[in-house]
């Protein structure tokens, strides 16, 4: 029996003790139409031998294509011991730190985690994690209805140079509270959130304008402007950051005059593997004043009886087990095990590691454009300063380059065409820093080849 | 220490430094950034070795309890053996480099799996279509409440704003219902621990969108009259949810579908044994009726036929086909709640739940819930008879069940908290404690199915032992933990003093 | 710097404690005209990202054919928990436990593992391991001539199906204090040694016999006769053994009349993968009369000052730190971790799991032979009684039909023409409890076409 | 509790049961072996579950001090970082599963990495050939003493019959002599801590085969005169043997190869950070001059080209050749000592030697020996101005030092051991205690480069600490430890009582 450690003398001393002779018996309070006898179509058993070399076939029928797809994922160099300390048992198999006392490793762990968060963002406080970047910035959205005093209604501006899938996620998730999302067009020109259209909302009630850095298209909004016209307008700002970013750009909480008011984003660059899109993990940070709006696990650091320092976690009246249906979010589980391996990560890295890591991925993004730009048939679509990522349009449909490409084992790059039909065949392109010489080569005879075909 | 302790300036880990660019040229890699874009100062980040970040995590680690160290009862989280080799398979290369954007032709043996287990997890379930999205219980709850609010909404029913949930659920149950825009009322308990069938008809009407459920509930019983409650909500044109958590009880024995729920939502993290890793992640799959099918959030793997047509397992042309499989999206479904995430939902997660329930197989599920449940009442046997006092003494335990120390924290002055306490002492993670909240002074404890006998025996020893204390010297209790890294830790100067991160200056 | 964790602060700072202005002075008392000041051939420095790409590629480049080679080394199972646990920092970073209160953790495992070892072999006492079998081997004969103070000389009979790489190792190792090893023939119709030719050395002075089971043929010997024989002639008994074979084999403790006096072996089968050859282990266990004759460590079972069960080092009078010259060997530094993982193996496994996996190769190894003696051109050589490995004679060269085979992927056997000319096209052969009834089909089908060419 | 102690007659992991053979069949599976072959008895292994297994070992591992835990300054041992991509990158899948006998068409990845190996260790060491075949340091002087019985055998030499070895030799040195058959013969240490010259002088002749030498010297020191000792060995007609033990202090400095050594044996276990494991594997590769070439251990990788003819690095042709690597054995070299393993020696370790040896590069190699010194001799300078001796004060320490607590041991009552227990309590591992047996009541400190100054600043604290216990209640100090799992244990008892296996019985 797969996992289950009893013997038949086991289960007999035990049926005794509770004085039935049967583990059936243990079901017959439930009403016996209910009960089913067999699951037929879940296949039988197989072993850790078998299932081993199913899982291998199965991973090498993918393939590990060249890949130059951003758009929100971002593969970095992870570092061996990162994945090795935070899958040690005592990190992988414990539950979120109820108990305290039982818990110190992950708490001061967390403890560490919030002050690395805080250092990269700028802000006052950071909370342990949400799911992963598209939902933090529906939490963000929540919060900052909640945490603007200055505003009565549930407005949201919400330009369109935010990642269209976190967009639409937030969509779907705050629209059952009456929250409305209004879009804000970016400039044909630059890619960026278009300042006079942000003008046309002067003096309305605004809860929060949310600006993304750098955008979707890889380039950088003029947030310092875009701040401070949210406070004075009375909105907050929130910001969605990639946080391996921010070892380069200047961090939101100085954005502006005042800063950011709350900052979330995804944190896989920093230590999460692509893994198919998750697990990574969502987090945010925020102001001081905005702490007890904020939602999600915080960890606190105390004393203990005798005085020694320790860890705990705090401001629990925000949370669903303690507030119920008066919690600031229904958020419980989160990502704490990614959480460790990112704490782990940057610890590693340190300031420099990243900042190296930041600044290498741009460099390679850049040659790799001016390799590309020289090609028949491929222009840079925006001007201006981007980060790490940019868009370049074809003249031949994306999809049929990239079916080319990927018949070389490059993936080109992420298809603009469905979310913004407007920029023709444009295509979102990103060069890490796991990317050598040989490699951006590699994209540019397949995009030549794709293109002269 | 905290790893800060160990920063000194300027040093840096030289073997993870990428190559292209060295310090000096790393400037110049940034040259075409405007000077106002860049940051001035360098981030609080701590500058150890590989070294110091490995030995000072190390360490922290040896500070936890968990599963693999310690027997942890811990009530309505189904703390069960993760298997090793759920991690290292789904860490294999060509999992963890897949980008989630990666075409259909690089994806066909990770979508393969996730078609499977779909399958598998409506097999288990009874329902007619899963979704793997959520990433965890509660976003598995928020998308089951907005498929029930989608749901009225597409039949032009807009009165209905009401989510019913009894008092002992959960309070992800509540929270979700307000983040989906709806009023929560709650339904009490009756003596027995079953929903109070009375106040559900009497709260019931055309405002009812629906109800939520866990059964077993979290008061460790099996609702009974659970096909009468259905009828009830049903009758009034409300919809049944149910909450997986504890589908550890039933695995193979009964199923949510059958029961007459519309929507539930599965904690793979609990019932398929992914590692809870300190907090997370989990994952919240959801499952639906017929009725809720077109509401189910994407994206979703589909089988598809050479001419793209989706295929599904009842279709008794899928197997001649060669397999392929493809995302369903918002085109397919354009009725979906939409998207909970920025790409799938936790990948990894699945894959960790996937090699589970392969070796689990047909005849492994009911075991689970066989041994889940006879370890819990053993458990239950064993202490009341040592002079504990069950909850609910005349019930069966399902997988879980309520002690109440009531009567202790009265005579002795030891409460459930200071008992706990003293339960890491002895070597032992407490049991959830103070939930649900209608029982007063309790413990919820959930020993689940890979623990042996023995290890229950020796958790028996040490409540007795903790009892004994209590008797002979409540302080002693009371003043625990003794033996931990920390003694018991100043919760209220916390939230008081708030003090959430580091600085140098202290 | 990669590994160094000073900043020059620290180091000018050191430099001012110990009262010098350079590191290089430090290297003062170094003839100046000895010293070096490059390494010219020695590759620049790459980061763990470039050497972590190198290593993908370099072991993609061996591909994963599907091997039926054992000769020593066998494919099994592993369980995923097995060095998952047994490279966790404290086991993988520690040294040998000389500490022996830092040190519980390896020497608690230690204990156990000699337990078990006891278990499989029937033998009063284990050591903590050898290098590998082969030098085990040549450790046995070494102990044998101490052990037997009933020889005075130092002739080992060493029968010839006993592993020749085995026998070749330990020629090299015993033959410079002047140990002989006699050869003993087998019986070319059963693979077996021949007791006549083992009776022609009756009553000779001969410090041990050396016995193999299953022998390099796979070939199950008279073990019981074999002991007595030596018992009978004064000699002692070496068993060298494949442990995965003692859950179903009879153990050495009870060979013959008396048992062996020593058995060792390689525990490579026992949870260590195949990995080019190492590092697997050698294990040696012995009669408690000889244990103060047995080389390596030795873990023994103590109490602490407050009487509480502790393990430490023991019998160390033998080892060379302390007995230096007179030690009974040079060993120092042994197979801990591989001893580590193997000890949690067998504890995952148990009884039965090692029953199984015996009896489930062996069931393989017989079902593939009967499948291939249906192909033309194919016989098995010896008759009589083996396990989980044979030998099968073709009626094409060895090597080609390898090769043929190696072009589909599949490693059909190993050679024995090298070492056994005698016995013509002769091939080893093993599937163990990895093979699937595919692989059989295919390895049949694959011999079929190489036969057939 | 001993992990026999979980143990249940007739349980066992179900998911780790092979396939093909079920319970009953397994019976049937070995119906064709004769019953008198059979065992009759299962034999005595645990019968836990996999979680009881997983749960025992990551509890046992916790009992540990290791480089990951604790600074481990233990003299001669290296210990310092061993980074964790060396393990990961050595454990891929591709090299875990190749067989030892796979051909060479499946092996070049592999093979390619070995001799590059070969060729970073010759261009380090200063020596002509290298071998990696030997398991561990005590198997490489064991080939190095077996090459130099054989090089003068080949000679015809056979008068030869004593190695030379200093007084503070390590153990294996002497042990490994006797192990090829030679005598050995002790050389006393100078009061500098270099070998007596004089004795050196007057105990070579005809008899002498050779000199096994540390240099670094185990007493910490720089062996300065090596010039001159070489050549009075070689003119007595010995050879040098090289103990590479401390290769540490030197790389990238000085050669062995320059020294004027014929033969050394590296610990790539040291040097090159493979783990020890808890007590190994290591490897202990070989170098020799050109005159040992011929009689190194197999199998070596050759690089050969089209026409099978094996290339050297010097080999001008070498460049422009197609790579191509095959095994050198016996019949490329017929006067080789011969194989000292089943296979190839420790494969995976040398993985991983390869692995950081790229990753420290060439200009990462003298930076090891600069502050493994620096570290060393600041540990040197700290700890003998807080009252502590030097065994050799005038000296420059090397990698490591000795200090000697004779004047405690004398005044205060705390010797060396109970001085080592204490310094466990404080969260340090022990430096090496009476070793090298010449300097009374001696610590032998190796830092190692890996560790930073705060660190070693943390350990001069302990280690005043420690002093001034001793001072003032030495009686805390002869019973410590205090904090560990267990107490001070009578290794008396142990020797005397033997319990080297359990048994239910007790
Ligand atoms: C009964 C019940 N419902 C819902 C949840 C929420 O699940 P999650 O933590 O995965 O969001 C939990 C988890 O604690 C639970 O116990
Ligand atoms: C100086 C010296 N020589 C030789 C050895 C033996 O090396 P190994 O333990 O690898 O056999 C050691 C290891 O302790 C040593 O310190």
């Amino acid at each position: 029996m797969p996992f289950i450690p009893h013997t038949e003398n086991d289960v007999q001393a035990m049926l005794a003790a509770i004085g039935i002779n049967s583990i059936d018996e243990l079901f017959d309070e439930i009403p016996g139409e209910l009960r089913i006898h067999d699951l037929p179509e879940i296949p039988a058993a197989i072993n850790e031998m078998e299932i081993t070399r199913l899982m291998y076939e199965r991973a090498a029928r993918d393939q590990s294509p060249l890949c130059f797809i951003g758009a929100g994922a971002y593969e970095h160099h992870i570092p061996a011991a990162v994945w090795q300390v935070a899958t040690r048992g005592e990190f992988y198999s414990s539950y979120t730190p109820y108990q305290a006392e039982a818990s110190q490793g992950t708490l001061q762990l967390i403890y560490e985690y919030q002050t690395m968060m805080t250092g990269l963002t700028g802000m006052d406080v950071s909370n342990a994690s949400l799911y992963d970047g598209a939902s933090a910035l529906s939490e963000a959205v929540l919060m900052g209805i909640r945490a603007n005093r200055k505003s009565r209604g549930k407005r949201i501006l919400m330009p369109t140079s935010v990642n269209p899938v976190y967009r639409a996620c937030t969509h779907g998730i705050v629209k059952n509270q009456g929250v409305e999302l209004i879009e804000v067009p970016y400039s044909r020109d630059t890619g960026l959130t278009a300042l006079e259209a942000l003008e046309r909302h002067d003096g309305e009630d605004i809860a929060a304008l949310v600006v993304q850095q750098p955008n979707f298209f890889g380039s950088l909004e003029e947030v310092d402007a875009l701040t401070d016209w949210a406070h004075a307008n009375n909105a907050l700002l929130i910001a969605v950051v990639n946080p391996m970013a921010l070892a380069v750009l200047k961090p939101p909480g100085q954005w502006g005059g005042q800063g950011a008011d709350i900052a979330c984003g995804d944190g896989q660059p920093l230590g999460a593997p692509l893994s198919s899109g998750g697990p990574y993990y969502g987090f945010m940070c925020c102001k001081e004043a905005h702490v007890r709006q904020m939602p999600g696990r915080i960890v606190g650091r105390t004393v203990d009886a005798d005085g020694r320092q320790g860890f705990v976690l705090t401001l629990q009246a925000r949370e669903q087990h303690i507030r119920r249906s008066k919690a600031t979010s229904n958020i419980c589980t989160n990502q704490g095990l990614v959480v460790t391996a990112s704490t782990i990560y940057m610890a590693i890295m340190g300031p420099e590691g990243l900042f190296r890591t930041a600044a290498a991925s741009h460099a390679n993004t850049r040659t790799l454009l001016q390799r590309l730009v020289s090609i028949a048939g491929v222009e840079r679509v925006f001007a201006g300063p981007f980060f790490h990522e940019a868009v370049l349009r074809l003249n031949r449909p994306v999809q049929d380059v990239l079916a080319a490409m990927a018949d070389e084992g490059v993936l080109g790059g992420y298809a603009l065409g469905k979310d913004y039909p407007e920029l023709g065949e444009a295509l979102l392109v990103c060069a890490t820093e796991t990317k050598t010489e040989a490699d951006l080569d590699r994209y540019a005879a397949a995009l030549s080849r794709a293109l002269s075909d | 220490m905290l790893i800060f302790e160990h920063s000194l300036e300027g040093r840096h880990t030289a073997s993870q430094m990428p190559t292209a660019v060295d310090g000096q040229s790393a400037a110049a890699a940034l040259e075409d950034i405007p000077a106002g874009q860049l940051r001035k100062s360098k981030p609080l980040l701590p500058e150890v070795s590989e070294l110091q970040a490995v030995r000072h995590y190390t360490r922290l680690s040896q500070r936890n309890f968990s599963i693999d160290t310690e027997f942890y009862p811990l009530g309505s989280c189904t703390m069960k053996y993760n298997p090793r080799a759920c991690n290292s398979l789904a860490m294999l290369p060509g999992f963890l480099g897949r980008h989630p954007y990666a075409p259909p032709r690089f994806s066909q043996g990770f979508m393969q799996i996730l078609f499977e287990l779909q399958e598998m997890l409506k097999a288990v379930t009874g329902m007619r279509g899963v979704s793997l999205t959520p990433m965890a219980g509660a976003q598995g709850e928020f998308a089951g409440v907005a498929m029930i609010r989608a749901y009225h909404e597409a039949r032009g029913d807009n009165t209905r704003d009401e989510i019913l949930v009894p008092d002992a659920a959960h309070g992800t149950n509540p929270a979700t219902a307000i983040m989906c825009g709806y009023k929560v009322r709650e339904i009490p308990t009756d003596a027995e621990g079953d929903v109070d069938l009375e106040a559900l008809r009497n709260a019931v009407g055309p405002q009812t969108a629906g109800i939520m459920l866990t059964n077993p509930s979290t008061l460790g019983v099996f609702e009974r009259r659970i096909r009468e409650i259905a009828s009830i909500v049903h009758q009034a044109g409300g919809l049944l949810y149910y909450d997986g958590a504890n589908l550890n009880a039933i695995l193979g024995k009964v199923r949510p579908g059958d029961m007459g729920f519309d929507v539930i939502h599965m904690n793979l993290h609990k019932t398929f044994s992914t590692p809870h890793g300190g907090g997370g992640p989990g994952s919240g799959a959801v499952g639906v009726s017929e009725r809720l099918l077109p509401f189910l959030p994407v994206p979703i793997v589909g089988k598809v036929n050479k001419e793209d047509r989706v295929l599904t397992l009842k279709d008794p042309a899928i197997a001649g086909q060669a397999e392929a499989f493809r995302w369903l999206d918002e085109k397919d479904l354009p009725q979906s709640i939409g998207r909970l995430s920025g790409f799938m939902g936790n990948a990894g997660i699945l894959l960790r739940a996937y090699i589970y329930m392969r070796m689990l197989g047909r005849q492994g599920m009911p075991r689970v819930a066989d041994y889940a449940t006879l370890n819990a009442n053993y458990l239950m046997a064993r202490l009341t008879r040592q002079g504990f006092d069950a909850a609910f003494p005349k019930r069966r335990a399902t997988h879980e069940f309520i002690l109440t120390l009531k009567r202790q924290a009265k005579t002795l002055g030891v409460n459930t908290m200071a008992f706990a306490k003293r339960l890491l002492d002895k070597g032992f993670h407490a049991p959830t404690t103070y939930f649900p909240l209608l029982v007063p002074e309790c413990l919820l404890i959930e020993p689940t199915e890979t623990e042996s006998k023995q290890e229950l025996d020796r958790f028996v020893d040490a409540m007795c032992e903790v009892l004994r204390e209590a008797e002979a010297s409540p302080e002693l209790v009371t003043s625990a933990p003794h033996s931990l890294p920390v003694r018991r830790l100043d919760d209220v100067r916390a939230a008081k003093d708030l003090d959430l991160t580091w600085s140098a200056a202290g």
